[in-house]
């Protein structure tokens, strides 16, 4: 959309930073909290500089209460700021849930539009970095049930930034969910190869500027025909990577918002393939993968050639040292994809 | 441990689970209460340092005496119009919970909360606040609305989800919003507002504003996290906010002990913040007034947060959903130690010369006539049972400012599914 | 199973206290509380006279502090104890999540069994009440995805007691919803209809002593041969009676337990009907409807003559004076069902 | 507002965001920073009513002089042996850190924390509690499972996620557990074992029993809703246990003004919560030693639970993830007033004539010989990295008692899957 000036390679937490410090710049009504975010800049970097530019009114370090942090996100958004608090980790986001749920998603039902909650909530997700089971988890499955909630998952850098400026810009509650394990380098699920800067992917040219990427938009990474591969964050990765090791011609769709869903490019893409796969790295179990097989067995029933099947993380805590067999890598996809195409 | 030592001959330990002085049937005698001298509690000023505060939590400030005069150097000498304003909007408030308790009773909403008893914790507050102050309140302070005249046929017709409704018949009875008043959109989840004002003042102050916030829980919430993250946050960016804790007593069937009340109380909870607290006598509009203004004007000043903790008594049940007498003595409320707020503003006004018992006659009849004017009016525009008066696609918005498209099929598909059954 | 001495008529609350009463008098380790659990015996009165019989070391009121009451049961539980702590409302739950989340469900497995949190967390959920968005929600859905916790639903008062005594005595963390709408009576969905006691009901038949109905076993409430109707709580009265008014031959499966699930059940149901609506009180999108949907369409996709249907709450927050509206009853079945027998 | 006034002439709203006092490079001055005399502080009974202990939490109590000297009535008077283990625990904490340490560095496994500078404060509680009273820790009281002479084989067989891991791999390094020790499974989620502490003390206290309950938070933790909910049951029912702050300075990059430290010190929480609190200075093992064991003493004797703020200094990083150096001057380790912790407790045994430098530097060798061979035994079994150590199907056990289905199925379905694939 609109204007793409200069570009740069970025990674993704470049991107991200790129999307704060461009969208603070243009509306002097964006804050940034969290813990950690201010003069340190993020645990992992996200935030670096920018309160050293915007000032310490604007990006500042919050006390260790998740709670606290969405509760007065949402106090300041009253006032008519336009909050970006970090949730540290998405594993710790649980002490927020009622300033969540309750509150930023009600606000505005429950006042028939005299209040509103324009917060972006940015936290780092998924593992693959032996983060053991509280610095892996995938939690948005839980947000993708609450109404009034938008769930938001870039897997590139350029994604990233977009996507982030119109979270921050839109005017309903967003979770922005970031795919740790992919800030510094795509990655297809072999880890026992080197990881792949971002530098060497087309998708880490960056614009320098602002520039959007629609919410409820998502993108056919790979055209094919043969399966419908439905993904985001880390797994769009594994699933672009099991597509050139089969072989197989895969249609792979990079979902990058979650609610609301870009439900028109599914159907159209299941309507012409006949077969799909959802994958996450979140548990199976209530995943949102299983709202994706519901909706694509609801809508494209009678060209199903197979059953929609889940390539999810396992029903278990995401193992310390056991970590890459519970994450759902290529051998889970190639076999899956197998017996799709053979179902 | 490294070296395991002889068991000591010390006694078992011991469970304490707090139990309240009377229970139905017990007679009550709240002799060992004390309520401290009316005007004795120095007023420190404003820009005290938070240390130099830290008896204050304990002690009662009152300015009402029993004679019905004002004392000491809590009292904020306020002229005699503006006390009968206070009067008036607290007869109103009254008035109003008596109407509506009684339209619940007769069927014509699911729900009510009267606020009886503590009708100066929130009239008091809403005029020692100026205007465009943010107030966050929880589900008993109609007080404040009614203090900032809002009209009551809008609050009405909230609580008769009918076609009046601003709130579109979405909210329970008396989860009130009203912007144009500076009035939070209420939650049923306790104690989530408090962080919420917490942030709207560092809004405030980020930008140097000069508009503070104030925030009401009852007793009973502020074993909540939320409590927890307000008091925190406004400590730490020493935020312009006013925390103020309601004591009526009770939280539903669960006395103040369950909360801590045995232990201190909940004005000292500001001391370990490190910021300011007062406790004040909630059934003393002058105090309330007077606790609110000082706040403020140390908010105002950037000398940061107050936690007011207002000791007062929850008259009636609950809700309409509650049965007092079936876990408190009903002697309890007629030997509270503090009066009843309406009658004390009244003997004081009348003490001054400025009202008698004809004019305070002429007001009440006057504000039940206005009640129930106001009662017809949004009756007229239907109660809860009458059918329903919002168009069902309305259950569909405002989720999102833009519809999504799953939530438009749902609307279509309600509207298909109920042409199709013939409704 | 077992004895199954005198019964009595009994609705749901009193089942429910009848449990309590009779597991605490058989293990004097099980403690119930929360808030106004205590002397006043609970808002909706399930655990009335259990303080007075058991004494307050057993039965006690507690803060409100939903988070402090499951922090306290955790520890109570590693003391060795088997709390049963009552959440008000549902829609309360969501302070104790972390709690929930990371602590109760987590435990056996982060310490590899050396601790465990055999905790039953009773709370009343689902709407019918005019409760309004916080006094009505289901968010059954948010727990089913974590793994670790099971969660029980009855449907009427003999299962609520033998499930409630089979969750305490489980050493697992149960999360035991109960529908409040049903408490007094079971609830076909025709709101305009006078309310029918349980007294009547065969279900309300209820032994005094001690029996188990086993977590993970679903009830086949009515057999059928034209389509699976999935349910749980209130919905299976709604089921029972969509059934009796189209006459169409379906047969309604009671959950019971969503996790684990009784998938046998489920499987050997729908390969015979061929059809399958799953129900629920909860919001659509990422509901346990959309799990049990991704289920049978993977297990049993060649047997399926039509798309799995949903028949749920909206994607909205629980509207206070447009209940019947939100609420899925009849109408919304009837139509689904006419769908989904065409289909 | 009933009657909005002229706005006011006060100075605009202001945000304080808090700054610590030094930044990387800055030079690093203490001399503000009040320690206090060693021995200056009173000890009441540990029976006494909390309303008499409202000054203790802003004193610091110290033992220990600057000669090395054990002075005042909190001095608990320990005889050398005791002291000698003390000491020994301590550098034996310190000598498993400096290895663990390196084998991360080594790449030998994902992370390690060090508790350099903050040994006293959880040897000190090990060594004052009794052997079967319950431990809730952070992940910082490594301590504690040292003083209670747990292997420190198994702890790190725990970090290197090896074939003798007890935890079978599946918790991130350091988070142990150890029950035989009386030490909770470690959580990842901050704070959440306060509130467990609570409820074991509630059920020890419910049964007659006698053992106590502990636990730590960082100061930072504080902030966390599950620390209000620990403290404010702990006061209602007056529950048999401690809860420790560790207030080492530092929460990752954030200064302890975070979490309040500018308003008043951790210690006061307590008042607010009507409970008994003490500051001790954390560096001081007597102290510790000494505040732990009236903390005690008065659980014990049902007068129920004390907060105690360890005044500390995090001498390293947080973590092995992390680099202090980006946030806070390099200087300031050096210059803490409080000293070190074992280098203190040395110059006392020295001083008692108990301990001299020969032997102090003979145990160390002796220590870091002993943590160099448990370390061989320990990476035989195997490093993180070596290759996975458990079989793949103990990722599907302990999830629930009982496997069910759907988990079994999971289960099969990798292993097939895995076949399939030739791995
Ligand atoms: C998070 C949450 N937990 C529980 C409830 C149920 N509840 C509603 S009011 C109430 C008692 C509140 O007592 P208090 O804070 O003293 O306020 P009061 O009613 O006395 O004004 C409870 C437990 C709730 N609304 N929200
Ligand atoms: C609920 C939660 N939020 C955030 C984190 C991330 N985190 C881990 S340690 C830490 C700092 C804790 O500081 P403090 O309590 O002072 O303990 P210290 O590390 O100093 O011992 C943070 C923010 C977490 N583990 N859990
Ligand atoms: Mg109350
Ligand atoms: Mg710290």
């Amino acid at each position: 959309m609109s204007e793409e000036p200069e570009t740069r390679a970025m990674n993704m937490i470049q991107a991200i930073n790129s999307a704060l410090d461009i969208a603070m710049g243009r509306d002097s009504e964006i804050v940034v909290l969290g813990e950690d975010v201010g003069f340190f800049g993020g645990v992992f970097k996200a935030t670096e500089g920018l309160q050293a530019k915007h000032g310490k009114n604007r990006v500042f370090d919050t006390p260790i209460s998740e709670c606290g942090i969405i509760g007065v996100a949402v106090g300041m958004a009253t006032y008519g700021l336009r909050p970006v608090p970090e949730i540290q980790f998405a594993d710790y986001i649980y002490p927020a849930l009622d300033q969540l749920v309750s509150e930023a998603a009600r606000l505005r039902y429950r006042s028939a539009g005299e209040y509103t909650a324009p917060i972006t909530v940015r936290t780092p997700f998924g593992g693959g970095i032996f983060g053991g089971q509280t610095h892996s988890q995938s939690p948005e499955g839980i947000f993708t049930h609450v109404a009034g909630l938008k769930t938001v998952i870039p897997s590139n850098p350029y994604d990233a930034k977009g996507l982030l400026i119109s979270a921050i810009e839109d005017n309903d509650p967003v979770i922005f969910f970031e795919p740790k394990r992919i800030y510094n380098g795509p990655f297809d699920g072999h880890y026992d190869r080197p990881v792949t800067p971002w530098a060497k992917h087309p998708q880490a040219q960056v614009p320098e500027g602002y520039y959007r990427i629609p919410l409820g938009k998502a993108a056919v990474v790979r055209a094919g025909e043969a399966a419908t591969l439905l993904c985001y964050g880390t797994m769009v990765h594994v699933a672009l990577g099991v597509a050139e090791e089969t072989g197989v011609d895969v249609e792979v769709i990079d979902l990058r918002t979650l609610v609301p869903l870009d439900i028109e490019t599914i159907e159209a893409s299941v309507r012409k393939t006949g077969r799909c796969i959802v994958l996450h790295e979140a548990t199976r179990t209530g995943g949102f993968g299983a709202e994706l097989a519901a909706l694509v067995q609801e809508r494209c029933f009678y060209s199903l050639e197979a059953p929609v099947e889940r390539v999810t993380g396992w029903d278990t805590p995401y193992p310390h040292s056991l970590e890459w067999a519970y994450f759902p890598g290529p051998v889970r996809l190639t076999q899956a994809l197998k017996r799709v195409m053979e179902g | 441990m490294a070296d395991p030592r002889a068991p000591s001959n010390l006694p078992p330990l011991a469970l304490h689970v707090p139990e309240p002085q009377f229970r139905p049937g017990d007679a009550v005698d709240f002799a060992s209460f004390d309520r401290g001298e009316a005007g004795a509690v120095a007023r420190p000023d404003t820009a005290e340092k938070a240390d130099a505060l830290r008896t204050l939590p304990y002690a009662l400030i009152r300015v009402l005496d029993d004679e019905g005069k004002a004392q000491g150097p809590w009292n904020p000498r306020l002229d005699a119009d503006r006390l009968r304003a206070m009067l008036r909007h607290m007869a109103l408030t009254r008035a109003f919970d008596e109407r509506m308790y009684r339209a619940q009773r007769q069927g014509k909403t699911s729900f009510y909360m009267k606020c009886t008893g503590e009708e100066a914790t929130s009239v008091g507050a809403a005029h020692a606040l100026d205007h465009d102050d943010m107030c966050f309140p929880s589900y008993r302070q109609q007080g404040l609305l009614i203090a900032r005249d809002w009209p009551i046929g809008d609050m009405m017709c909230q609580i008769y989800s009918n076609s009046g409704d601003r709130l579109k018949g979405r909210q329970m009875p008396i989860m009130y919003s009203a912007r144009d008043a500076g009035f939070f959109s209420i939650s049923g989840n306790l104690a989530t507002q408090y962080p919420q004002a917490v942030g709207f003042a560092m809004a405030s102050a980020a930008k140097g504003d000069s508009r503070i916030a104030a925030s009401w829980v009852g007793e009973g919430s502020t074993a909540e996290g939320d409590f927890h993250s307000a008091c925190t946050f406004a400590s730490v960016y020493r935020a312009p906010v006013i925390l103020n804790v309601i004591n009526n007593q009770w939280a539903i069937s669960s006395f103040s002990g369950f909360a801590g009340a045995e232990a201190t109380t909940f004005a000292a909870r500001a001391i370990g913040y490190g910021i300011a607290g007062l406790r004040v006598d909630g059934n003393d509009i002058l105090a309330v007034y007077a606790a609110t203004l000082w706040a403020a004007e140390r908010a105002r000043g950037n000398h940061g947060p107050t936690l007011i903790e207002h000791f007062t008594y929850r008259a009636e049940g609950h809700s309409t959903s509650d049965d007092p007498s079936k876990y408190r003595s009903a002697e309890e409320r007629g030997k509270w130690p503090l009066g009843d707020p309406v009658a004390r503003l009244k003997q004081h006004l009348i003490a001054l010369g400025e009202w008698d018992d004809a004019r305070h006659e002429a007001m009440d009849k006057e504000l039940a006539e206005y009640v129930r004017d106001e009662g017809r009016k949004a009756e007229a525009l239907g109660t809860l049972h009458d059918g329903l008066s919002q168009p069902f696609t309305t259950m569909f918005e405002d989720i999102f400012e833009e519809q999504p498209w799953h939530l438009k099929e749902q609307s279509e598909q309600m509207q298909a599914e109920r042409k199709a059954a013939g409704i």
